[in-house]
């Protein structure tokens, strides 16, 4: 839900650069008008430094390198979609990262690691996101591939009740501890894990620490779980 | 020598036969323990103040209120002693109680025996045994059991590495030392400790004293073969697996504390002064002089004999200070494929070189 | 066998080398001892220019101090704390920039602002506190700093606060006067101006 | 050393041990001294950092990732604060970019001298250990001249830094790198070519390039197996591209490529290599330009999120921000290197002896604060 909000202010941000400025005057919910107002500024103010910025290098380098990044995700996605048209869901994946359906993620990811053209041999960070009070989670991977030296972000997103994702523990090895550490903060189920079991906190711990709807345990073995720092007042 | 005096001194009474052998015996050992007592001080005094310098550091210094460790840290060893005289003892609650009790006594018995064959000067020698220097060695062998037994009864498994390793090191470092100490007897054809230091009076060529350590080639590789060989069996670096700290913690002394601990302390010290008194009169002359005619009258014999030791000491110390530590499998690679081979054809060369040179 | 010899001839080169760099620090220890006998010789304050431009003072992290009289109780302080160890109260003053004398508080800051709170509690708990320094940066009046901070004439540095007692950290700056006589105080003058 | 199979013994190098670098618990299988299994098991130093991150706010989560590598917290904070100016578009004047550089060159060779000095300690040398400590004091010193603090220095601001350089700063890091140079020999001689170091440590705990790669290892690690990867050089971030220093990697001059005598030396190279870029910088040091001109009053970055690198002194440390428009991150995850470099443990010290695994863990250069998080 708040993905196509930022895809809603992105595009009004857009046309509203081109110059009519009422796309971002008929959106009703006063608080995404507001966004969308502020985005407008930033760009605005974005554009002005650039044109005045002489400096060539540093601006071309940033820009160069989003576009360069631009075309690694978007080269992938259309070598991926050709691969597995269905997985991919087109309109979610934008500039930044590549949205992909958990079914066979394990395939893709194989895929992803042997094609000559993608080579991503190094599985940089596995990232658990909980998207909203009810949405779902999200797990985000950022991959890179040694030789070509390009880098990709994947996104998979799993319901909250059963979050169940395919493990890439076989792929890439350090997937083994990442995933360890994502099932220990968001309890999503990775199949195919060796031994799926918590890696930080101790393993009788109840609750996933990081979800949003999180509440601490009272006690934990009969030692009190502190909340707020009382005692000194 | 003092022995046999004072059962002069004290004729047998019909009495009680055998008590007069044993008030002699009493008589030598205090003296004794109180030299290892007054010696461990200073030895601590020195490594303190020695690795603090090889470390760019003062070490202990002592000004301020109170006994602090009074002038440069002097008192620094006697306040270590207390502390560790003071300390709880703690005998582990799974400990095999006997066993426990019993260990640091070996270890520091194997150490304090070997004390009565040292000759400290010309008259100034326990026992002047005629197998002296085979008794040494064959009695310093008695602080191993001791640590396999420290190791075993405190059953707590880093303690048990630290038994399992310094049991294999001592036992194989024994050899190599006894290969040389053969190369030496070869020559000197006598194993009583004032014979070994009588043969190497004299000259040789002219400026060097006659000692073993010069007049031989391949005597000169014995004492070093010798002296790094004692230097492992007092498990100091770079041999000091059995307490490595990095790994084992303190190895077969982990549970020890209080007095017992500062047994094995004392009986550490004291092996090392056992190995560098043999390897000084063995090698450097005792108390011969390095000039011949002068100074060598009893008291300036005891001089030499200390100074050599304490030179040797000084060298263990040293080397602790510089080198890392070596694993056990290398360790023992070094003992059974470097100094065993080498010593045994020290044996052939010194035989060969005594033909020649005569 | 040339390689048995070889690594024996090594072995005695690297050690001798090793030898004679620490004997070399046990020959040169005059020149080299880098030792701080501590009760006796203490840490060197670093000598650093005490500019009197506000980003530019002395900076040691070394104890929190609030000069009360300048603190207008804006709360600002307590916000950007990341661990939350600083507590303050502050009760409305009836006319702004008056001093009370009975409590001992003074309208009008160093910097010239009126005060409309009284302070009545300002405790840091420096076991709590991560000396990371970003209290002293929004504060309207410079009135919270390290002692070593920009009015550090007043403070020599402090470094051996600890303390026997936890709860003895807990510095309190504000006047030692109770909430009693700071309730009447401020509302005696409200009823006579009413 | 193939893996024996006798009775196993389980035997804990427990939390409490004097060369674990922090508080690890590796659950060692041995048969007598040969290992045929480790698990190491973290979280003893767990301090909840990501929740913590997204209960404060931008400037406080700074003084957090001070605390997670905290023998290389100004890398910490370079990392934090390059992929908040990235996400908010900031651009800081180049005194500050200069002055963060050297900062964190300092503080890569403190973290270095720590690194070489411990892991000299867990072979058994004690002289390089307190050497090595001798000269970071230096570093130390020049970190409490500038920002008042030792260890934890809280000093790299979102858009600038929070104290400018002290008058005479830049004479005092110049009289240190004179003074640091000749050292590195010294330490040279005393460990690095010594021959017992070298026994204990050519051809052990080999770590091969491909093994490495698939365990996201990073770093001195990574180069000390032969991967020429650093993220100065190969993804610039702040202004790498300025200065020219190259990228030592293990050659195996000792062993093999990629044992432990190589990271250790991959280390002591790099080292000199932070020397050369500190000269750099120091020379074309800008005078002008306030340190305090281009940090926000109000952090308020836009909604999105940013996933960035920086070379950290034990690898690639990264940042994933995702913020949605209020002043507290809405997830902020911290990808450690020394995770990764713990994760490699098991599969490079099987069938190699107990103290061999001490060596191991020791030139893998791991801290708990930051594996923990």
């Amino acid at each position: 839900m708040t993905d196509n909000l930022e895809q809603l202010i992105k595009e009004a941000v857009e046309k509203a650069l081109e110059g009519d400025i009422d796309v971002i005057n008929n959106i009703e919910d006063r608080v995404t008008r507001s966004k969308a107002k502020a985005a407008l500024v930033k760009a605005k103010r974005e554009a002005i430094k650039e044109k005045n910025e002489a400096s060539p290098d540093e601006n071309s380098n940033d820009s160069s390198d989003s576009k360069k990044d631009k075309t690694t995700n978007e080269h992938i996605a259309e070598l991926l979609i050709q691969q597995f048209p269905d997985d991919i869901n087109k309109e979610l994946s934008s500039n930044k990262h590549i949205q992909i359906q958990p079914k066979n993620w394990l395939v893709i990811s194989k895929y992803l690691r042997d094609d000559p053209a993608c080579l991503f041999d190094s599985l940089q960070c596995i990232t658990g996101v909980d998207l909203g009070e009810e949405s779902d989670l999200e797990v985000r991977y950022n991959l890179h591939s040694m030789t070509h030296r390009h880098a990709v972000e994947i996104r998979i997103s799993c319901p909250r009740k059963k979050a169940k994702v395919p493990s890439v523990e076989s792929i890439w090895r350090i997937g083994d501890w990442f995933e360890r550490e994502t099932y220990d903060m968001y309890g999503i189920e990775f199949e195919g894990h060796r031994d799926l079991k918590r890696i930080l906190l101790p393993e009788d711990w109840e609750g996933w620490p990081l979800r949003k709807d999180y509440e601490v345990q009272e006690t934990y073995h009969g030692i009190i779980v502190p909340k707020v720092k009382e005692g000194w007042e | 020598m003092i022995v046999d005096r004072l059962i002069e001194w004290f004729p047998t009474s019909a009495a009680w036969p055998g008590i007069t052998f044993i008030v002699a015996v009493i008589l030598c050992a205090v003296p004794v323990f109180l030299f290892i007592a007054v010696y461990a001080l200073v030895a601590i005094y020195g490594e303190l103040k020695i690795s603090s310098f090889i470390q760019d550091k003062v070490g202990p210094m002592g000004q301020g209120v109170g006994l602090h460790a009074w002038r440069w840290g002097l008192l620094q060893p006697v306040a270590d002693a207390l502390k560790l005289i003071l300390k709880e003892d703690i005998i582990p609650s799974s400990a095999d109680k006997k066993l426990f009790i019993l260990a640091p006594f070996i270890v520091f018995i194997g150490a304090f025996i070997a004390f009565s064959a040292l000759p400290f000067s010309q008259t100034l020698i326990i026992a002047d045994m005629n197998i002296g220097i085979f008794y040494i060695l064959a009695v310093s062998s008695l602080g191993v059991i001791g640590i396999i037994l420290a190791g075993w009864s405190s059953n707590n498994k880093w303690s048990l590495y630290g038994a399992m390793r310094s049991a294999a090191q001592i036992v194989s470092y024994e050899i190599p030392a006894a290969l040389s100490i053969v190369a030496v007897i070869m020559l000197t054809s006598t194993m009583s400790m004032q014979g070994i230091i009588q043969y190497q009076s004299g000259l040789i060529w002219g400026f060097l004293p006659n000692w073993l350590l010069f007049n031989n080639p391949f005597t000169f590789l014995a004492f070093f073969i010798f002296f790094i060989s004692g230097v492992a069996e007092c498990n100091r670096t770079p041999f000091d697996i059995p307490e490595a700290e990095s790994e084992l913690v303190a190895g077969a002394f982990t549970e020890y504390s209080g007095m017992r601990y500062a047994f094995f302390f004392l009986s550490e010290y004291a092996n090392m002064f056992v190995v560098s008194g043999v390897a000084a009169s063995a090698f450097m002359g005792g108390w011969q002089s390095p000039i011949p005619g002068m100074l060598d009258t009893p008291g300036w014999g005891l001089f030499w004999f200390m100074s050599k030791s304490m030179f040797l000491i000084f060298m263990m110390i040293w080397f602790r200070w510089t080198f890392p530590r070596l694993r056990v499998d290398q360790l023992m690679d070094v003992c059974w494929k470097g100094f065993i081979p080498i010593s045994l054809v020290n044996i052939f060369g010194v035989g060969i070189w005594h033909l020649i040179v005569g | 066998m040339g390689n048995y010899l070889r690594n024996i001839w090594e072995t005695i080169t690297t050690m001798l080398t090793g030898m004679r760099v620490t004997f070399q620090h046990l020959w040169l220890i005059r020149r080299n001892n880098v030792t701080l006998q501590y009760p006796e010789e203490r840490w060197p304050r670093p000598e650093r220019d005490i500019g009197f431009d506000h980003s530019n003072y002395n900076v040691i992290r070394s104890r929190l101090h609030v000069d009360i009289d300048d603190c207008i109780g804006c709360l600002k302080c307590e916000r950007a704390c990341p661990v939350d160890c600083i507590k303050i109260d502050t009760v409305k003053v009836p006319n702004r920039g008056e001093d009370i004398h009975s409590i001992g508080h003074t309208g009008i800051t160093a910097n010239g602002t009126k005060k409309a709170m009284v302070v009545s509690r300002f405790d840091i708990d420096m076991s709590e506190c991560c000396y990371c320094n970003l209290c002293v940066y929004p504060c309207p009046e410079e009135c919270i700093y390290m002692t070593g901070g920009p009015n550090s004439e007043k403070h020599e540095i402090d470094y051996e606060f600890s303390q026997y007692d936890r709860n003895d950290l807990i510095f309190r700056f504000a006047k030692k006067v109770s909430d009693e006589e700071i309730e009447s105080a401020t509302s005696i003058s409200s009823e006579r101006e009413s | 050393m193939g893996i024996v199979k006798g009775d196993q013994m389980v035997l804990n190098i427990g939390p409490q041990h004097p060369s674990t670098h922090g508080v690890l618990r590796l659950k060692v299988v041995t048969d007598g001294e040969i290992v045929s299994d480790i698990e190491p098991i973290i979280g003893y130093l767990h301090r909840c950092f990501e929740k913590h991150c997204e209960n404060s706010t931008y400037e406080q989560v700074i003084p957090f990732t001070d605390r997670c590598d905290y023998i290389a917290s100004m890398n910490n904070n370079f990392g934090y604060v390059v992929a908040m100016e990235k996400l908010m578009e900031i651009k800081v004047p180049d005194r500050v970019e200069y002055i963060r550089i050297i900062m964190a060159e300092l503080n890569r060779i403190a973290s270095h001298l720590l690194a070489l000095g411990v892991y000299g300690l867990d072979v058994g040398a004690f002289t390089p250990f307190l050497y090595m400590f001798r000269d970071r004091e230096r570093i130390l010193d020049i970190f409490e001249l500038t920002c008042g603090a030792r260890l934890l220095y809280n000093y790299m601001w979102v858009g600038g830094v929070s104290h400018d350089l002290p008058v005479g700063f830049v004479e005092t890091v110049y009289g240190f790198l004179d003074y640091f140079e000749p050292k590195l020999k010294e330490y040279n001689e005393i460990l690095t070519y010594n021959k017992i170091f070298i026994e204990r440590t050519a051809d052990v705990g080999v770590l091969p390039p491909e093994v490495a790669i698939s365990y996201g290892v990073s770093g001195p690690n990574l180069r000390g197996s032969g991967v020429k990867w650093d993220l100065r050089k190969d993804e610039p971030y702040s202004i790498y591209e300025r200065f020219d220093f190259d990228v030592p990697i293990g050659e195996g001059t000792v062993g093999t490529t990629g044992d432990c005598w190589d990271r250790f030396y991959v280390r002591m190279l790099e080292m000199t290599e932070s020397a050369k870029i500190l000269r750099q910088a120091l020379k074309d040091l800008p005078q002008d330009g306030d340190v305090h001109q281009a940090i926000p009053k109000k952090i308020r970055p836009p909604k999105g999120s940013i996933y960035q690198r920086t070379e950290s002194p034990r690898g690639d440390l990264a940042y994933y921000i995702i913020s949605d428009g209020s002043p507290q991150p809405y997830r902020l995850k911290m990808r450690s290197p020394a995770f990764t470099a713990l994760s490699v443990l098991n599969e490079i010290s099987r069938g190699w002896m107990l103290s061999d695994v001490i060596a191991i863990l020791g030139s893998l250069d791991i801290v708990l604060g930051e594996i923990d998080r």
